[in-house]
């Protein structure tokens, strides 16, 4: 699976993606999450509040018990801020 | 129409390739979105030296192209364009333009002023800030979020 | 700022000009009525060849320089245009430009829809319409006065 | 007193504008319009259908009971048709 980091989820993580297989103990973007928590503290300083992020998986939105499969690409930032 | 770009766009060029050969048109509503030069303005808080556009490339597009179907659906219009810059931007520089072209204004109106809500709470940027001092990476505003779901609300 | 004039205009020059060195500025709603090719769109009756607009000068002036005074005090406009031509036009051809900017985007919308609708209802100009067959004065729409009234109630 | 006349107005009767002194059995703009009528058979035609016909005085839109006086500027037309 892919996973993109944008705005400041992507400087405080020092990468705009991750490539890996979907591990067995992940079921949900919200699992995910968890997950990448574990991986540095760059990881889990960027995703502390929870709350403040958001998540899309192949483009489109979803919430944190979305479920995934490895092949999915899922992107995680901010609120959105365009116009 | 959507367009994604890092160039600066001319609103007549724009407005005239997106009416012509169309007489049936009898009125177009645009909002140009512009680079403000302050940082939080309520506050008066501080110059904007420049403001950076990220984006989400292949969701922007699919986004866009999903809302512009939507309000295509939802009112008479002829055509329609949206064009979102990314990238660098200095105060006053242009941000975006959405037009609506139709027969009847009020359906300009609308369906312009409803795509102009929903880039604000829908569409992948992230605006970063920088003045002398700081870098800011710009916040959602709960007026945006208000201003978009009353949509929802009218389309029952 | 009001232009009564027979000449074309550039939408990008006009619009420049209303914001530049107004950095406060985040958005600029604008309206632009075209002439449709149709006499009776709704009936596909015949093919328009000109446009004549008549108007009354000096009311016209006095007129939109009164609701522009009355849009200004209305909404917190940085900058406001109208700009209506008279005299002969083709199917194709720009008519009327309103443009209104703001700090806030729905202030910029709402005041150039008032703008319009005033305009369609209030603004003493006449269209003479010429098709191969006929020449025949635009009457008034009841549903422009429909939406040049909602504007009173809600000021209430 | 000036008189204007816009539009099909002005086509009916072959003049964009009178002058004249106010006739004094002439208070309102109603009046007016039914002394101007009396002056030919292409006023009383123009003036005809008093419903679909506005005013203004002094560039201000008035209704048919406004009262004039000698030096008002009148202004007679279709319902406008702007933007």
């Amino acid at each position: 699976m892919k996973v993109l980091y944008f705005a400041w989820l992507r400087e405080r993580i020092g990468a705009s993606m991750d490539e890996f297989d979907l591990p067995e103990e992940v079921r949900t973007v919200g699992e995910l999450v968890d997950y990448l928590k574990t991986k540095g503290e760059n990881y889990s300083e960027a995703f502390s509040h929870k709350k403040v992020i958001r998540a899309a998986v192949n483009l489109e939105y979803v919430s944190f018990d979305y479920k995934l499969i490895n092949k999915d690409e899922i992107a995680f930032f901010p609120p959105v801020t365009g116009g | 129409m959507i367009k994604i770009q890092k160039e600066d766009f001319n609103v007549s060029t724009e407005l005239k390739t997106l009416t012509s050969g169309n007489v049936k048109i009898g009125g177009v509503a645009s909002f140009i979105g512009l680079v403000r030069d302050l940082v939080s303005p309520e506050k008066n808080e501080q110059t904007l030296k420049h403001m950076t556009l990220e984006h989400y490339p292949k969701m922007t597009e699919r986004k866009l192209k999903q809302i512009e179907s939507q309000a295509i659906g939802r009112w008479p219009l002829e055509a329609s364009l949206i064009i979102h810059r990314y990238g660098k931007l200095k105060p006053g520089d242009q941000i975006v333009l959405v037009a609506c072209a139709s027969m009847h204004r009020q359906a300009a109106f609308e369906s312009c002023s409803f795509l102009m809500d929903w880039l604000k709470t829908n569409a992948p940027f992230w605006k970063l800030e920088e003045t002398a001092k700081s870098k800011i990476w710009v916040e959602e505003r709960s007026d945006d979020y208000l201003a978009a779901s009353k949509w929802n609300k009218k389309s029952k």
